[in-house]
């Protein structure tokens, strides 16, 4: 499904990623871990194409989606949970829910239950203001509107961040219930490294803008990630 | 009638009654708090609960409709505006990282030096050497010395959010008042950063807001848990944790 | 207390600034006094008047960016302050006419005497004295930028809000002294005025004066924005900018700072204005225009902001490309350049001539440094920067 | 149909004998004669033709003094012979009534100048009592109201008593009750009856005649009279209230029209956007263009200029508003305070363009027939062309409104405008809808041009007249609130309006700026604020 | 080079001031391009420098200063609002230059470097009155005006005389409105309501440029018609009605020392070589022009005359001077600079022209120094006999020069 090859990525002369290369297969979560500052983020913004990278390519469904802009890989299908949220802070609740429809067909154009069935929160709030919500509540509400585009890849950039412990498990189970759906690939970055054992199919750990321990969820180790990403 | 001399309470901060609408939204509902000179104190609640809106009380930000928030037994906060109330010694760490991005991340914490505010003071200010030793200390302590002429703006999120606690340091405040400090840190650092609140708090008065639970037993505190705008539950981490209530709007099963 | 905050202000760029305004503020001058008219060095008198009225408005362009380049203050009225200070020294100007004024009454000046005026206006009074003007042109717009400052600042309004009011603001003062009824001669405002100080305003050696004083004026504003924003209320400056809230949680009273830059700045606009009446020989009610303002903040951003010496560069440019443009073959085009000047330096120079030039020449300058102090530290064994310098 | 408006000119002529009877008995001379004097070119002798030729009884002279009047009266100042070209373009000799073949050479139009217009008017508001249009007949009854003339009053009298539509008796009845208010010997319970008529009319004019009865009257009289005068200014007082929020609404709508535009550039994108004057400066141009297109190849369709004019401005500004989104403000994206510096820029280069297209004169730019003229509401004079400003001004801002809230357009824009980057990674296309959203600005800033061609100049400066009342009807209703927008247009509107009356244009425009100022201190954020987190995020 | 004489245009070509001098800009070119076809001025083609003071006062004195010093113009011909005048006059008096001024203003000047050629109040406003006093037989006066120093001083001067002739306070309202005011409502509204007491009223207009076009499309909207309440204008004409829908103005009235309407042989010789100079068959003429196409003249006959270019000899030569003007009579210049002309009251017509419907019998000189105000009622400008702009008779003084 997506397939990262080799891309490094540039902050003027900075280096964030260097060389990364990854796989993310429909059904199945993969866990991106690292420490404060060694290029996660800037990892997903390489992929949704917020950030030009200097080498390297990304393909997506078969497709070379390298030279796409941000929106044409939305439209393909990538879902992105942004760190910070970034909800859209003017529109409401339900407007905030809506953005997402742009790639979708007319018919296709409503808000799927899921979304309100995993956030019961958000359907209380539906007329607020996004940008009045607490962050725990901004959180729900970025992953439900990149629900709402159906993706085929969803990005999260640590979901768990500020999140009330009772919450982290619904959208652990979210995700669970997400990745049980079977077509949709799922890249989670975290720090957060009990929950990203639990629902991680396959793990990178990152450092300095490189992968510097890969492994499967059959051959993983949470003492050794943990060692890892410690160092 | 003295108000002035005689103490309240001898609560280093102290809240009653507190009520607080947004057009007819109620975030904050009868709350009453009380933080004694030199505690620690741990505030969890659910996502929408109004942890961060107390805060905004505290520092003035927000004014309350209703209600008392007193510092130091004998300062009405809710009369005095956000620069009066950091002057009085109340530092803040907001929820999501704000540092001053366009400037360097020593110049950072020069700023927040708790040095002569005035126009006057900084205009003819010049640094003496104290105080760039207390800004090693602090850049060490936050692990960013190498980064130190490192636009702040160019920094991670994680790394913002050590700034920030940085700053607070610099600060040098009597109260401070910490939102979601280990959010987006690894383990590791989630556990340094308790180490260094626990070091803190040994001669300051810390309330710190978090949802990561290991950080608050780790904290070994007293706990409040605010749930739609007022307390919830408050006692140890053990006694809150298994507070029916407490569990179903908060910790989950 | 005083030196520290100079020196401190003086890097190599602000050095060599502050030298090449003081060589021309000398030169020019010398140059046209003393070589023979119509040599090849000599610069005529027109265009001695014509480079002081480009460094008035250099000081007006500091006076800006200390306000909207540092601390983000973007002012779309500081025209006002700058016409205020014109007045004032108008109205000295006015005042010394005395009765050579065409129906030679020896106190009102002549749009007085013809619109029926019995007798000098209150406010007119203390005029004729050369220090009481002066003292009015840093006083009347430091008190109004003293006053609205205080208000608004007061009240938390800021970005556009701000910018608009400050708007509203000249364009009320426009509308006002257009009024003959206001008292400083309407839409024909003040003018022939004969002479400074008992100097001819007109004679060659007053006009080399007025521009060596304005050079210094602008030396001596250069220096007082660099000390402002060089010392650490620089950085608390930068921080309002941008972070304002931010900045109050830290215990600094934002206000404060604000007005007092504003009023600083303010009071830098009154004395570019009035060097600046005395040399283009008019003030009127025009002077007040929002345009004139919109187009100091242009200058601005065309040197650069938040750069001080791009301000004062820009200003020039900007107003000797419009002295160019209007003459000759291209007078009737010249607003398309000016426009296409705007339009380019924006698109293709987004930090300004002087800016863009810091961000081509910081990297490499920064190379040399480190390779500098690599060096040094490799020689005496030391790579702590002293601290206390 | 014929036959009755023939019956009608068997009365006129009649009436016209009457008023000769009455009003100048026997002038003498021959009705050549006085046409003759037309030929002369001198106001005074066409003054006297013009005396003679109404009192003369002759059946054509309501036939020279209207084509008098419409400037169809030729002379020929060598034959001395006076032509009058009928409306359908045959021409007849206006003594005779003959069919000429053609005009001679020579033959100028009869000049007028205005006294000679009064008396064309006085002399027509006689033949025209007892037209058969209502229309004309209520104007004469009106004129005859103002100079209540004694000498009208038995015409009067055999009009009110024919008269069946309505407005007209009561035009008569006023004109009737003027005329006997200052008739010497007219008796006091006619004087009153004519006070209460002339009190129910109600108007300056009504007054002017009352506080104009001289004099020796009955004490009854005079007090009756002051009691009018007096309860008429109460009213009239009232009525002023009116007026000035009409005026009000319409300058409100005026404001509004040229801000609307800015409150999407500027509210919803952020841009500051200088150049948006000349937007609405480049629709007033279409206009004029469309108009100039109408007037050399199809005159006819003149009053639809307007209905082609509002797509072709929006359709022009908007593409233009596109192009520069493309070319220049899409790379300003981030950096609002630079926007101000290019599209000021762009400003000068659109004015001066304009300048060098079109010259730098103002052009024509005319009203079509439904957009000239005014009627009355009471005592409040209401104008076509303000009217329709304030309906069309009110329709453009609904359809705004209801496209930014319903349309997906709208939210896209909104989304965009809010997270530029976060919309693209929602699948929002987010170049082309900025292009849209400038684009739609201008198209709006366009239209407004064409509404605004309709009351103000089109020249080159047309635009910076307005961009800085559209900046502070903006900011004063809160940036980036469509409803902050209209509300903070009419208030200014209103409020300026009811300030010039006591302080003056100019001074009322002082205190309207000062009172922003004052009014964003109390709140910062505009009339309409945003408030809560959602806008310090 | 030195093969050529210089002439200095100074009128603004951008800005809000472009919409009426622009013409005048084009004016000068279009005479010299015509002297030049006859040969030039004592044998050298004159050679125009045009400058663009873009409607900005102080870049007025500037481009003023360069015209003389760095193009060294023997004249120039500039200015149309009455303030840009007083920012250029310190700068012709520096330099001695001379300049030609060709638009009417408020008078109270008198300089020995400019030559004004547009019409003092004496030439324009007072006969205005006069005529509507007379043939109208107006009572009650509306004074309106943009907010600015012409129209003041016009209407103070016109106050007075009017006060002089018996009119009451009462019957006379003065109403002043901003600079490019556009909403006139209220003020149409309350010229009607002073116009409704039954008394015959006028409005006197100094609205300046821009509004007028919004206040003609307000009083026609309103129906005021020129036979209820008559407009007189000082500062319309064909260029500015050339903006307007003219058919609702019909019989509103401007006053002006030429009108391109005037059947004259001059005239219609003159407009036809404009009109095929701009390339422009409907172009018009206005007063403007006509004052420059005099002043030009006059400027041409002196410089032959005194066989020099030489500004002293030129200016001691140019009071007695006499030019044709465009109307059929013969303006000369007076030795207090300003010169004579015939006043003209015009009728708007359907077609954008005017028709004259009265005129003075003769020419009227220009007064630099008002009688009917009392500052100036003394004082008479002579750059002849008493070489002074500011002659007090009473104490035969010449003021202003520290008396
Ligand atoms: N806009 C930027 N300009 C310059 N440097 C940047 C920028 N954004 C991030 N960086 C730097 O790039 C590195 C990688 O940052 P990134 O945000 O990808 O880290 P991360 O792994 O997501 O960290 P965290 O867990 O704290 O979110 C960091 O050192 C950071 O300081
Ligand atoms: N300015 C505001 N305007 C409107 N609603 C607000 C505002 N500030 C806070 N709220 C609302 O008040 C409630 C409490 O918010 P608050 O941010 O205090 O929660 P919190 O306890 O900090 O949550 P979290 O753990 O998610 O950060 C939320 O529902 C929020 O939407
Ligand atoms: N002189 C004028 N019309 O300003
Ligand atoms: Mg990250
Ligand atoms: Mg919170």
């Amino acid at each position: 499904m997506l397939k990262v090859d080799n891309i490094s990525l540039y902050y003027g002369a900075a280096q964030a990623l260097r060389g990364v290369s990854l796989k993310a297969e429909p059904g199945k979560v993969m866990c991106v871990l690292g420490r404060n500052g060694v290029g996660k983020t800037s990892l997903l913004r390489a992929l949704v194409g917020q950030y030009p990278i200097a080498s390297g390519s990304i393909s997506f469904d078969g497709a070379d989606i390298t030279g796409l802009k941000p929106y044409e890989r939305a439209r393909k299908g990538i879902g992105f949970v942004p760190q910070g949220r970034e909800i859209f802070p003017l529109l409401t609740v339900e407007e905030n829910l809506k953005t997402g429809f742009g790639p979708l067909k007319r018919d296709d154009r409503n808000i799927p239950d899921d979304v309100f069935s995993l956030f019961p929160v958000l359907q209380t709030m539906l007329g607020r203001r996004g940008g009045d919500l607490s962050g725990g509540q901004q959180q729900q509400l970025a992953i439900g509107r990149a629900l709402v585009m159906r993706p085929k890849l969803l990005l999260l950039d640590e979901p768990t961040e500020g999140i009330q412990p009772s919450i982290i498990k619904d959208i652990g189970r979210a995700i669970s219930y997400l990745r049980s759906l079977g077509n949709i690939a799922i890249v989670l970055v975290e720090q957060y490294l009990d929950f990203a054992c639990e629902l991680g199919d396959s793990f990178a750990v990152m450092d300095r803008g490189a992968v510097k321990y890969a492994c499967d969820r059959s051959t993983m180790d949470p003492a050794e990630i943990s060692r890892q990403m410690a160092l | 009638m003295n108000a002035m001399e005689t103490r309240a309470t001898s609560a280093l901060l102290y809240l009653d009654g507190v009520h607080v609408s947004f057009d007819g939204f109620h975030a904050i509902n009868n709350l009453s708090l009380t933080l004694e000179p030199g505690e620690m104190r741990a505030i969890i609640g659910p996502n929408g609960a109004g942890k961060t809106t107390m805060m905004d009380i505290i520092t003035g930000k927000t004014k309350p409709d209703e209600g008392e928030v007193l510092f130091d037994g004998v300062t009405d906060l809710t009369r005095l505006d956000e620069t009066r109330i950091a002057e009085l010694g109340i530092g803040r760490k907001f929820q999501k990282p704000t540092v001053f991005e366009s400037q360097t991340i020593q110049d950072n914490l020069l700023l927040a030096l708790n040095v002569d505010h005035s126009v006057k003071g900084t205009l003819f200010w010049r640094e003496t050497r104290s105080e760039s030793e207390r800004i090693e200390r602090v850049l060490e302590t936050i692990r960013l010395t190498d980064a130190r002429n490192r636009l702040a703006g160019s920094l991670s999120h994680g790394q913002k959010q050590w700034l920030e606690i940085g700053m607070l340091l610099a600060q040098d405040p009597k109260l401070l008042l910490v939102d979601e400090p280990v959010a987006g840190m690894t383990d590791v650092e989630t556990h340094q950063t308790a180490e260094l609140l626990k070091e803190i708090n040994k001669d300051k008065t810390i309330m710190v807001v978090e949802h990561d639970m290991t950080f608050v037993r780790e904290l070994g505190v007293k706990v409040t848990c605010l749930h739609e705008g007022s307390v919830l539950a408050e006692g140890t981490i053990d006694q809150v944790s298994s507070n029916e209530r407490v569990i179903e709007v908060y910790l989950g099963r | 207390m005083m030196p520290h905050v100079l020196t401190r202000s003086l890097d190599r760029s602000a050095t060599v600034f502050l030298a090449v305004v003081a060589a021309v503020g000398v030169l020019i001058p010398l140059s046209n006094l003393l070589l023979p008219a119509g040599s090849m060095f000599q610069v005529p008198t027109y265009l001695v008047a014509l480079f002081g009225k480009y460094v008035c408005y250099a000081i007006l362009a500091l006076a800006i960016d200390l306000i909207w380049g540092y601390c983000g203050i973007l002012s779309l009225g500081h025209g006002a302050f700058f016409a205020l200070g014109g007045y004032a020294m108008g109205m000295y100007l006015m005042r010394q006419i005395g009765s050579r004024g065409v129906y030679g009454n020896p106190i009102l000046p002549d749009f007085m005497v013809f619109l029926n005026y019995p007798k000098l206006p209150w406010y007119w009074h203390g005029f004729d004295m050369f220090w009481f003007a002066a003292l009015m042109v840093i006083l009347v717009p430091g008190l109004l930028a003293f006053c609205f400052g205080w208000l608004a600042f007061r009240s938390r309004v800021t970005g556009v809000y701000l910018s608009i009011i400050t708007q509203a603001m000249t364009y009320a003062l426009l509308l006002g002294f257009f009024r003959n009824d206001f008292g400083f001669g309407g839409n024909n405002g003040l003018t022939d005025f004969k002479d400074i100080l008992g100097f001819n305003v007109q004679a060659d050696g007053t006009r080399a004066a007025l521009f060596l004083l304005s050079c210094l004026a602008l030396m001596i504003t250069f220096l007082i924005c660099r000390a402002v924003v060089t010392s650490k209320l620089g950085k608390v400056l930068i921080a309002v900018r941008d972070a304002e809230s931010r900045t109050r949680f830290l215990g600094y009273r934002v206000e404060s700072y604000k007005l007092f830059v504003f009023t600083l700045s303010a009071c830098m606009a009154g004395v570019a204005g009035a060097l600046y009446v005395p040399q283009v020989g008019i003030i009127n009610p025009s002077e007040f225009a929002p345009g004139n303002s919109i187009e100091a903040v242009i200058w601005v951003a065309v040197g650069g902001r938040g750069t001080l010496v791009g301000a004062a560069l820009g200003a020039v440019v900007v107003n000797y490309a419009k002295t160019f443009f209007t003459s000759g073959a291209l007078a009737p085009y010249w607003l398309f350049m000016l426009g296409a000047l705007f339009i380019l330096v924006t698109l293709l120079l987004p930090k300004g001539i002087v800016g863009t030039f810091n961000a081509w020449w910081e990297p490499w300058r920064a190379q040399r440094i480190t390779a500098n102090a690599e060096s040094a530290a490799r020689e005496d064994g030391v790579s702590e920067p002293n601290p206390a310098e | 149909m014929f036959a009755n408006v023939l019956e009608r000119f068997r009365t006129l002529a009649l009436s016209i004998f009457l008023v000769a009877a009455f009003a100048v008995p026997a002038l003498a001379g021959p009705f050549e004669d006085a046409v003759g004097k037309f030929a002369n070119d001198d106001f005074s002798d066409t003054n006297d033709a013009i005396g003679a030729v109404a009192s003369s009884g002759n059946p054509l002279a309501f036939a020279i003094i209207s084509a008098l009047q419409d400037g169809r009266l030729m002379a020929d100042p060598d034959t001395r012979k006076v032509y009058v070209t009928e409306p359908n373009g045959k021409i007849v000799d206006a003594a005779t009534a003959e069919p000429v073949a053609s005009l001679p050479a020579a033959a100028a139009a009869v000049r007028l100048n205005n006294r000679l217009r009064r008396a064309v008017e006085a002399a027509l508001g006689g033949l025209t009592l007892l037209s058969p249009d209502p229309a004309k007949r209520i104007h004469a009854a009106q004129s005859v109201f103002k100079t209540h003339d004694e000498a009208m009053l038995p015409l009067v009298d055999e009009a009110l008593k024919n008269e069946t539509v309505k407005a007209a008796r009561l035009a008569f009845t006023e004109a009737r009750a003027a005329i006997l208010l200052f008739k010497p010997d007219a008796t006091d319970a006619e004087k009153l009856e004519a006070i209460a008529a002339i009190k129910a009319r109600g108007d300056q004019e009504a007054m002017a005649l009352l506080t104009g009865l001289t004099g020796d009257q009955p004490a009854a009289i005079v007090s009756a009279a002051a009691n009018a005068t007096a309860a008429i200014q109460r009213s009239l007082a009232l009525w002023s209230m009116v007026q000035n929020a009409w005026y009000g609404l319409s300058l409100g709508s005026v404001l509004l029209l040229a801000a609307i535009g800015l409150a999407i550039t500027f509210g919803v994108m952020g841009v500051i956007n200088m150049a948006h004057g000349e937007m609405v400066m480049i629709g007033a141009y279409v206009t004029f263009v469309v108009q100039e297109a109408i007037r050399t190849s199809y005159p006819g369709l003149f009053d639809y200029s307007l209905l082609m004019a509002v797509p072709l401005a929006f359709i022009v500004a908007g593409a233009i508003g596109i192009l520069i989104e493309r070319s220049i403000i899409r790379f300003l994206y981030g950096r609002p305070l630079e926007t101000l510096l290019a599209t000021w820029g762009l400003s000068l280069v659109l004015q001066q363009a304009v300048r060098t297209m079109f010259g730098p004169t103002n052009r024509e730019v005319g009203n079509p027939s439904w957009m000239s003229g005014a009627f009355e509401i009471g005592q409040v004079t209401i104008t076509y062309n303000r009217l329709w400003i304030l309906c069309f001004t009110l329709a453009v801002f609904a359809i705004l409104l209801a496209m930014l809230r319903y349309t997906a357009l709208g939210l896209e824009m909104r989304a965009v405008t809010q997270n530029r980057r976060m919309a693209a990674s929602m699948g929002i296309a987010t170049s082309r809808v900025d292009a849209l959203t400038f684009g739609l600005g201008s198209g709006i800033a366009g239209i407004a041009g064409v509404a605004l061609s309709q009351i103000d100049n089109v020249s080159p400066n047309l635009g910076q007249s307005y961009i800085i009342d559209s900046f502070m009807v903006v900011v004063f209703g809160g940036v980036g609130n469509l409803w902050g927008t209209l509300v903070g247009a009419f208030t200014l509107g209103i409020a300026n309006k009811f300030l010039e009356p006591v302080a003056g244009a100019v001074l009322g425009k002082i205190a309207i700026l000062v009172l922003i100022i004052l009014f964003i201190q109390k709140r910062p954020r505009g009339l309409f604020a945003l408030k809560g987190r959602a806008v310090e995020a | 080079a030195d093969d050529t004489i210089k002439v200095g245009v100074l009128h603004s070509l951008s800005g809000t001031m472009a919409i009426s001098e622009t013409t005048l800009k084009d004016t000068i070119l279009f005479l010299i391009d015509e002297q030049n076809k006859k040969g030039g001025v004592l044998g050298k083609k004159l050679e125009a420098v045009v400058v663009d003071p873009a409607s900005n006062w102080p870049l007025f004195a500037e481009k003023a200063r360069e015209l003389i010093t760095k193009n060294k113009v023997s004249v120039v011909f500039g200015c149309w609002t009455s303030v840009s005048r007083k920012s250029v006059l310190p700068v012709f008096k520096e330099l001695n230059s001379i300049l030609f001024y060709p638009v009417q203003y408020e008078g109270e000047e008198s300089e020995r470097n400019v030559f004004y050629t547009g019409a003092a109040p004496n030439q324009q406003a007072i006969p205005a009155v006069d005529y509507l006093m007379k043939d109208e037989k107006v009572k009650r006066w509306v004074l309106a005006g943009t907010d600015y120093v012409y129209p003041r001083t016009t209407n103070k001067i016109l106050e007075a005389y009017l006060k002089s002739k018996g009119v009451k306070q009462e019957d006379i309202m003065i109403n002043y409105t901003p600079f490019g005011h556009s909403d006139w409502q209220t003020i149409v509204a309350d010229i009607k309501k002073f116009g409704s007491t039954g008394k015959k009223t006028a409005v006197v207009s100094t609205i300046n440029g821009d509004a007028n076009v919004p206040f003609y499309k307000e009083l026609g909207n309103q129906g005021i018609k020129a036979t209820d309440i008559p407009v007189v204008a000082f500062s319309v004409g064909e260029e500015e009605l050339a903006g307007i829908d003219t058919k609702p103005l019909l019989g509103h009235l401007a006053a002006w020392n030429y009108f391109q309407s005037i059947k004259d042989p001059g005239n219609e010789k003159f407009i036809k070589a404009w009109q095929a100079y701009t390339k422009n068959p409907k172009r018009v003429t206005n007063d403007p022009m006509e004052a420059h196409v005099i002043g030009f003249d006059m400027w041409v006959k002196a410089v032959e005359k005194v066989k020099s270019v030489d500004a002293d000899k030129v200016i001691d030569a140019l009071p007695g001077i006499e030019a044709k003007n465009l109307t059929g009579g013969t303006s000369k210049m007076l030795p207090n600079h300003h010169i004579t002309k015939p006043v003209f009251i015009g009728e708007i017509k359907a077609n954008g022209q005017f028709d004259v419907v009265w005129k003075t019998p003769g020419l009227v000189a220009g007064d630099a120094w008002s009688k009917e105000l009392e500052g100036s009622k003394d004082l008479i400008g002579d750059w002849v006999g008493k070489k002074c702009g500011n002659y007090n008779t009473k104490t035969n003084k010449c003021g202003g020069q520290g008396s």
